[in-house]
């Protein structure tokens, strides 16, 4: 079982390496380079050099994770396992293949052979009906998703004759710029988890292996965005309306996924819309970077680009030590769900927190790298607000309100997965014995928090590195990085003298108490004696405050019978809640119920009655015999 | 340097004449203005209770929140005096410093396992969330206003001359001065002398909290309240005056606020819980009025 | 060298079939297919080496009959492989081996016939005996249902075939009024653009609904669906490759032979309504049948729309390349029904599982054989498909690639939905313990589905020029 | 004397709409192959011998005695006497009959063309659709190969009409295939018959989604 993984891994890092020696100097001398094989051309020019460090660094602490976390999964088949690590492999690879396409068509392929191998990815456990359920709904909007790119293609090809990207530039220069770059939003959005294209997301990520969905969450769904800052691109002249329409789509997919992460109670699927909530922010950002450059302020879109692209890479660094350290959870616990969990910081203390610094990063909160990048959107945002006129200033407001929204927002889902699920005393028995996992399995987290601290402490450098790509997206953004490298600077001293102040602190402290008495006594119940684990407060009651704030958007069903008179001597009652996307059910359930439905409806036609069967081809002539005739066709 | 050295000063006195006024306008004499200090310091010397549910989280999270606070009021300036941290977009750090400390404490309330720790910390979280955008449309407006970023450069350039900018002085001081009571935990969102587990707020998350934590707790909480006062008195000082003059302007403001604070908190009942989010997100609607009269102030809304 | 091969291959066949009827040991049976493979080889590389060249007057091989040439002689000895050894499974009467053997020969030879003719009526008469002599193939259970599915297949498909008896009449009719008595595909193709265009169209519709028996697409595509139901698998492999195949290229021809006229535009019009009712039909059925046989039946009948709606978008290429790739991946599919059905004697999804862990190749050759049938790259059909959508778009029909992709996704959820059950759901206890399969069992499916990628993918030029004058009109 | 025969076709099919015993519908179909030889030999008098003796063969020998007498065989064997329960009534398929005959006028009429005699289209296209309604509105599957013979004969004199000769090569193909494919369906309704326990059409329906 897993030798087959070892080897993938082996393969994958062989890839990795390659591609890897191949863009470093493309992204330091900013030279573009590129190979031909048969009808397919490889290039890699600075955004693909970056997206290649990105996917390799992703996908390999994904497998290293996977080879360890495969461990209980002894039982599989060899085609289970062969599929697995087939699959893991080609994802890997059609990840970097998609960035190194240079036409539509090409890119085409490999993004329907990455939708195919995470597909298989997520049927992993396939056994289970509901993940077997989940990967045929990831992969039927995967598949809607290529049809939009499909029909981009054929757009661009009808207006231009040709499927290159350079070709796009050619159509924005022509016609509309949205006749093109709605249906690839459409299509590239639908693998990033745009509102309301998101809905394969919070099931699809909670469904899959946690190697896979770290995996999933923190490199593929950057394909998406990828997809959309390729477009972007080619794009010149006053796009300022698109820029203000993505940064829209941004703000309600960061506030609305946001909001739903809150009121999940399962681990991973809080994590999946919190990826979506990043989704939005990198939204916002692109927006505000596009409306920079459309208004011709460079220190808007340098931000702005600055601002997405060192996101990705660093929601890409959280959300994989985040989804692996559920990962370790889960193995630890075999449940998800954080209403069973709790007190695993006592038990697992390393993987917990491993987890809570990565909460602390995708909160945006220092000193970890997660405020570097919500730093520059805010500082872009401000920019705007200051730097344009009333219109944009007003846009960038909402920006603005939207940016220290999610935050806080954020705070309040990650203080409940981790306050909830892994404070406190455990809730179930599993979670009482849960007990840490191998140094193995929290090796790759640790590489991640690794890097996030360095990313944390020298921004500048970071910014340095990848000031080829945003070159290529603002041309002007040298002088702007230039005036922007002493405040990164600074931030990156500000981060590590914050640690530092604690751990003075802390000593501070540890020399002031060394006298002092220090005894060990259960909680304070207020008063009440008999307070045991379930009386905490749970993830439901947690989230509960905001969703009375918010109801209409996010839907809690309460499942209860109530009191009534009759009941003197009331019996053992239930009460169970669930959350409803209520984007999810609205826009996608009523279609997807009504097709059903006339499906079948519609199965009339097989009667097992042959004289019906030469009935239609007789109905057939005189039909199109009678179409012909009113000239229908 | 002068305004942390005027914070941590004021720190001392702030909490004492606050209580000092609330007695006086009750009706007693009430406790010394240095009684909160000599708690703290005797806090600071005792043993502590840890509670068993509870890991290291809990032990370090008082430091963290201490420490925020201490890091946030090295980027206050003091009037053209500049700060001792000062770099672009500083503004921005100045409001997540002190939402690292809001997630610390959330954290460590949910370590201790209790039911009502819970409590307090969900509402610590919610309130925390609804009023950082008051401060971060107050900021972007001043940034608007200065055209600068930093908060040293904003209340160095930051001049007040017209009457649209004194209402929206006016407006941004009321902002900040409410935005302090949420901050700080009191009225009327939350009652410091409360005695009921269920009602309170910040009280509740540390209950569990003894000995040298919690003093570093009151703590931290006089120097963020002593901050905020700072911050107000920023608006309130004239480029002109020497610098003795307005560090004497700056105390006076700061003695008006507590008192004022305490004034506030003698009349004036607590929110219902249910109403609490409502009444902090107005503050948030008040600054987007001053980021409007900014706007128009900037010429860049005419009317 | 001897113009006069195909004649030989015809008679050699017949005598084949004949001595199977009559010597019945198993070795000489082999020999016997193995005589005939070798023939058909012949054959094929006679014709490859006199293309375009009339033969026996009334045949000739161009391109289209020679690559579909090859894509029979492949199937074809691959489902005289499986059908030895379905017999041999069964321990069935040499007796019905021998008929069934025969048959399969004289099946092919007819559809050989089909591919190689240049003269509408002998296609048409081609086209009849292939139907009889495929009766046989598919009535080899002797059960109900077999018999159910032989006789509407039989007796529809002679009701099709004189309906697209009646269009050849009225193009005759159309071309008598021109004084042309010659009613090869090339006389009509010179004469028809000065023909009665109503002649012509009527011709054509009724060619169209007659042939559609035969290529298994709407309207009359019911009783190819429970044919292959009730074929052995190997028959069914035939009937939605070679068979479908043949169909194809009687439409394909007369549609070819009329697309200098002024109907192309209605022609076109015709292939993209059948086409798209086709999809519908499939997309209908199959989220709804829980039986594997009907549901790889419904697919053909999708793919079979899906070629036709390329040819009247104007993807002729497109369109023969997916129905060559389409023969591979379901014969590759149906070949690999057999070991399903072995394993758990059932057709119905509803009492399977575990596929995976009990024939872990066969599992293999199904996920591979979804991606081919539901076109995902590196499948080539994804390849062919992106050229039907292009032509498409490019066409004054472009909205029909909404409803077409639409239907498209329902069918990949229905096709998806059900191998994925049959391949993880644990399995019920009733399944019998896995019958032990060899790999090599599976190798002909997995190098038919390499196929699929390679001819899609990294087809060598000159194949693809091969395929390219296949679609061109000659002179 | 052509047009005579045609019309002596047009009226079996009305007599067929009414027939209820089915061995008078197998000798309604021997009449039509004889009145077809007339036809065809009336028409085609002036071509060589051996396509006469093809012409000969297809319709007298193959439509007036090979297949009637094969289905009075199968009739027997079967024990079949008479469409028990006609979806459609008599009266409705005289109706039917009876209209299509006048549509097919009418259509040969309207699509007249100066070499299509308008008295072959009408009776030809008036057995091609009749075999249709027949089989559509018959149940016992050996009606249904009545049907189909049906409209076979009006293929037959479709082609007639049409005038214009298949080659002899095509010709015998297809005449093969018609034969061969009439005797397996005969073939096949036996195997119904033991299968099925009836040849009723509607009871063969098992295969249905």
């Amino acid at each position: 079982m897993r030798i087959s993984f070892i080897l993938a891994t082996m393969i994958s890092a062989a890839m990795a390496a390659l591609s890897i020696a191949w863009s470093v100097p493309v992204l330091v001398n900013g030279q573009a380079a590129s190979f031909a094989y048969g009808p397919l051309v490889f290039a890699i020019d600075p955004l693909t050099a970056f997206m290649v460090v990105l996917i390799n660094i992703g996908v390999l602490l994904g497998m290293v994770y996977g080879i360890s976390y495969l461990r209980p999964y002894a039982s599989k088949s060899f085609m289970e396992a062969l599929v697995h690590a087939v699959a893991m492999v080609t994802l890997h690879g059609s990840m970097l293949a998609v960035t190194m396409m240079r036409d539509m068509v090409s890119l085409l392929i490999m993004w329907e052979i990455m939708s195919m191998s995470s597909f298989l990815l997520v049927l992993f456990e396939g056994e289970k009906a509901r993940t077997r359920r989940v990967a045929l709904s990831y992969f039927i909007q995967m598949h809607i998703g290529a049809f939009f790119l499909l029909l981009a293609t054929m757009v661009l090809a009808g207006q231009t004759g040709s499927y290159t990207f350079e070709a796009m530039g050619l159509f924005y220069a022509q016609k509309p710029a949205w006749m093109l770059f709605l249906p690839l939003f459409l299509g590239f959005g639908m693998k990033a988890g745009f509102l309301p294209l998101h809905t394969w997301l919070p099931h699809a990520h909670p469904a899959a292996p946690s190697h896979v969905s770290g995996v999933m969450s923190g490199v593929m769904i950057k394909l998406g965005i990828y997809g959309i800052l390729r477009t972007i691109l080619f794009m010149h002249g006053d796009q300022s309306m698109l820029g203000v329409a993505i940064l829209s789509v941004g703000i309600i997919t960061g506030l609305y996924a946001i909001l739903q992460a809150i009121v999940r109670n399962d681990l991973k699927r809080l994590l999946a819309y919190s990826s979506v909530e990043n989704i939005g922010l990198l939204g916002i950002s692109i927006g505000m970077a596009v409306l920079g450059t459309s208004i011709h302020n460079d220190v808007i879109a340098t931000l702005g680009w600055t601002a997405v692209l060192l996101h990705m890479v660093h929601h890409m660094l959280f959300k994989v030590v985040l989804f692996q350290s559920a990962g370790n959870i889960y193995v630890a616990t075999h449940t998800r769900n954080l209403n069973e969990l709790g007190g695993l910081m006592r038990r697992m203390p390393k993987t917990i927190t491993v987890f809570v610094l990565g909460a602390l990063a995708i909160c945006g909160l220092p000193p970890l790298n997660g405020f570097v990048s919500e730093f520059l959107m805010y500082a872009a945002s401000i920019e705007g607000m200051k730097n344009s006129g009333a219109y944009f200033s007003i846009v960038n407001f909402f920006v603005l309100i939207t940016l220290c929204l999610i935050g806080g927002l954020a705070i309040i889902a990650f203080t409940k997965a981790i306050g909830v699920g892994m404070l406190g005393e455990p809730r179930t028995e599993p979670a009482r014995h849960a007990t840490e996992r191998s140094w193995f399995m929290r090796l790759p987290q640790q590489i991640a928090i690794g890097i996030m601290i360095v990313m944390a402490i020298v921004p500048q450098l970071m910014i340095a590195s990848i000031s080829a790509v945003i070159r290529s997206f603002s041309p002007n953004s040298d002088i702007v990085l230039a005036s922007l490298m002493p405040t990164m600077t600074s931030l990156g001293i500000f981060n590590a003298s914050l640690v530092g102040a604690v751990v003075v602190v802390l000593a501070l402290r540890k020399i002031a108490t060394r006298n002092a008495q220090r005894r060990e006594g259960p909680t304070w119940g207020c008063g009440f004696t008999e307070a045991d684990a379930r009386l905490q407060y749970t993830s439901t009651t947690y989230a509960d405050s905001t969703v009375q704030l918010i109801s209409p958007v996010v839907r809690v069903h309460a499942h209860m019978h109530a009191l009534n008179d009759a009941d003197v001597f009331p019996h053992a009652r239930t009460y169970t809640t669930d959350v409803v996307d209520v984007i999810e059910e609205s826009t996608i359930q009523p279609p997807i119920a009504g097709i059903n439905y006339a499906l079948r409806r519609l199965a009339v036609f097989h009667t097992g009655s042959m004289r019906t069967y030469i009935l239609y081809a007789f109905v057939f002539i005189i039909a199109i015999a009678v179409v012909t005739i009113m000239g229908v066709i | 340097m002068i305004s942390i050295a005027l914070i941590l000063l004021s720190s001392v006195f702030f909490i004492g004449i606050v209580n000092r006024t609330k007695s006086i306008a009750s009706g007693r004499i009430g406790p010394g203005l240095l009684q909160h200090l000599k708690d703290i310091v005797r806090l600071l010397k005792k043993g502590s209770v840890t509670s068993t549910s509870s890991s290291f989280i809990f032990q370090l999270a008082p430091t963290i929140s201490f420490v925020t606070v201490i890091v946030a009021c090295l980027f206050l300036p003091f009037g053209d005096q500049p700060s001792i941290l000062s770099f672009q977009y500083d503004v921005v750090v100045f409001a997540y410093l002190l939402a690292l400390g809001r997630f610390s404490m959330i954290l460590m309330a949910m370590d201790t396992a209790s039911p009502f720790e819970g409590m307090g910390a969900n509402r610590e979280a919610l309130y925390g969330m609804l009023v950082e955008p008051a401060f971060f449309v107050l900021a972007g407006s001043f940034a608007v206003l200065t055209g600068h970023t930093s908060l040293n450069e904003i209340f160095r350039d930051m001049h007040l001359g017209s009457g649209v900018s004194y209402l929206m002085a006016a407006f941004a001081v009321y902002v900040f001065l409410q935005i302090a009571m949420v901050e700080n935990s009191r009225l009327p969102v939350d009652d410091p002398k409360t005695h009921l587990e269920l009602t309170m707020v910040h009280e509740v998350i540390i209950l569990d909290n003894s000995g040298f934590d919690l003093g570093m707790i009151l703590a931290t909480t006089s120097i963020r309240f002593a901050m905020f006062g700072v911050l107000i008195s920023n608006f309130a000082l004239p480029p002109m005056v020497p610098l003795w003059g307005k560090i004497i302007i700056a105390i006076v403001v700061m003695a008006v606020f507590a008192v004022v604070v305490g004034l506030l908190e003698s009349f004036r009942a607590r929110n219902r819980m249910k109403r609490n989010p409502q009444f902090i997100f107005t503050l948030t609607s008040i600054a987007i009025l001053v980021f409007f009269t900014v706007l128009i102030l900037t010429n860049k809304l005419v009317l | 060298m001897n113009l006069s091969m195909p004649l030989a291959f015809f008679a050699g066949s017949i005598c084949i079939a004949g001595v199977m009827m009559l010597a019945r040991q198993r070795v000489l049976q082999v020999l016997l297919f193995v005589a005939y493979f070798s023939l058909l080889g012949a054959l094929l590389v006679h014709e490859y080496s006199y293309l375009d060249v009339v033969e026996a007057e009334y045949l000739k091989a161009d391109p289209l009959a020679v690559l579909f040439l090859g894509v029979l002689a492949i199937i074809g000895a691959l489902a005289a492989y499986y059908g030895m050894a379905y017999a041999r499974h069964r321990g069935d009467s040499a007796r019905q081996v021998a008929t069934h053997n025969a048959a399969l020969v004289l099946f092919l030879t007819m559809v050989v016939g089909v591919y190689i003719s240049r003269h509408i009526g002998l296609v048409w008469a081609f086209l009849e005996a292939s139907t009889l002599t495929s009766a046989i193939l598919i009535y080899y259970n002797r059960n109900k249902h077999s018999v159910e599915a032989t006789w509407k297949y039989v007796f529809v498909c002679s009701i099709g075939i004189a309906i697209a008896f009646a269009g050849i009449l009225f193009l005759s009719i159309a071309s008598e009024a021109r004084e042309v008595h010659d009613l090869s595909f090339e006389a009509i193709r010179m004469t028809a653009p000065s023909m009665n265009v109503g002649w012509l169209k009527f011709a054509f519709l009724f060619m169209v609904a007659g042939y559609s028996v035969k290529m298994g697409v709407a309207p009359l595509f019911n009783v190819d669906i429970d044919a292959k139901d009730g074929a052995p698998s190997h028959v069914s492999a035939l009937l939605s490759s070679v068979l479908m195949i043949a169909g194809f290229v009687a439409i394909f021809r007369i549609y070819m032979a009329l697309a200098g006229t002024s109907i192309l535009p209605w022609m076109n019009a015709v292939m993209i309504i059948v086409g798209l009712m086709s999809v519908f039909f499939a997309a209908i059925y199959i989220s709804k049948i829980k039986n594997v046989k009907r549901i790889f039946a419904y697919s053909s009948l999708e793919h079979a729309g899906i070629v036709l709606i390329a040819v009247g978008s104007g993807a002729w290429f497109a369109a023969v390349l997916h129905i060559v790739l389409h023969a591979f991946a379901k014969s590759s599919l149906f070949f690999q029904y057999a070991h399903f059905y072995r394993l758990y004697q059932t057709k119905s999804v509803n009492s399977v599982g575990d596929y995976i862990k009990l024939h872990p190749a066969g599992a293999g050759v199904l996920i591979l054989g979804l991606l081919a049938i539901t076109a995902v790259p590196p499948m080539g059909t994804f390849i062919t498909e992106l050229f039907m959508f292009k032509a498409l778009f490019s066409g004054p029909h472009a909205w029909v690639a909404i409803p077409v992709f639409l239907l498209l996704t329902v069918i990949l959820w229905g096709l998806a939905k059900n191998v994925l059950n049959i391949l993880y759901r644990p399995a019920p206890s009733i399944v019998h313990a896995p019958a032990p399969f060899s790999t090599m069992e599976t190798v002909p499916q997995y190098a038919l589905l390499l196929a699929v990628v390679y001819m899609g993918f990294f087809a060598p030029p000159a194949f693809v020029q091969f395929v390219r004058s296949a679609v061109t009109i000659h002179p | 004397m052509v047009t005579i025969l045609i019309i002596l076709f047009v009226v079996t099919l009305v007599y067929v709409s009414m027939v209820d015993r089915l061995a008078t519908f197998v000798t309604l179909l021997g009449i039509q192959g004889v009145l077809l030889f007339g036809i065809a030999y009336m028409e085609l008098r002036d071509v060589d011998a051996l396509n006469l003796s093809f012409i000969l063969a297809e319709t007298l020998v193959f439509k007036g005695i090979v297949i009637p007498w094969f289905l009075q065989r199968t009739l027997r064997r079967n024990k079949l006497v008479k469409e028990a329960e006609p979806t459609v009534t008599h009266f409705t398929s005289l109706l039917f009959v009876t209209a299509i005959i006048l549509v097919s006028f009418l259509l040969a009429y309207t699509v007249h063309e100066e070499h299509l005699r308008i008295g072959y289209f009408t009776a030809s296209l008036s057995a091609l659709f009749t075999g249709l309604f027949i089989i559509m509105a018959r149940t016992k599957i050996i009606t249904h190969v009545m049907g189909y013979l049906l409209l076979e004969n009006g293929i037959f004199l479709l082609s007639l009409a049409v005038g214009n000769e298949m080659p002899l090569a095509v010709n015998t193909a297809i005449l093969l295939d018609l034969l061969t494919s009439v005797l397996l369906l005969a073939f096949l309704v036996d195997k119904v018959g033991e299968s099925f326990q009836t040849v009723d059409a509607s009871e063969l329906n098992e295969l249905n989604d």
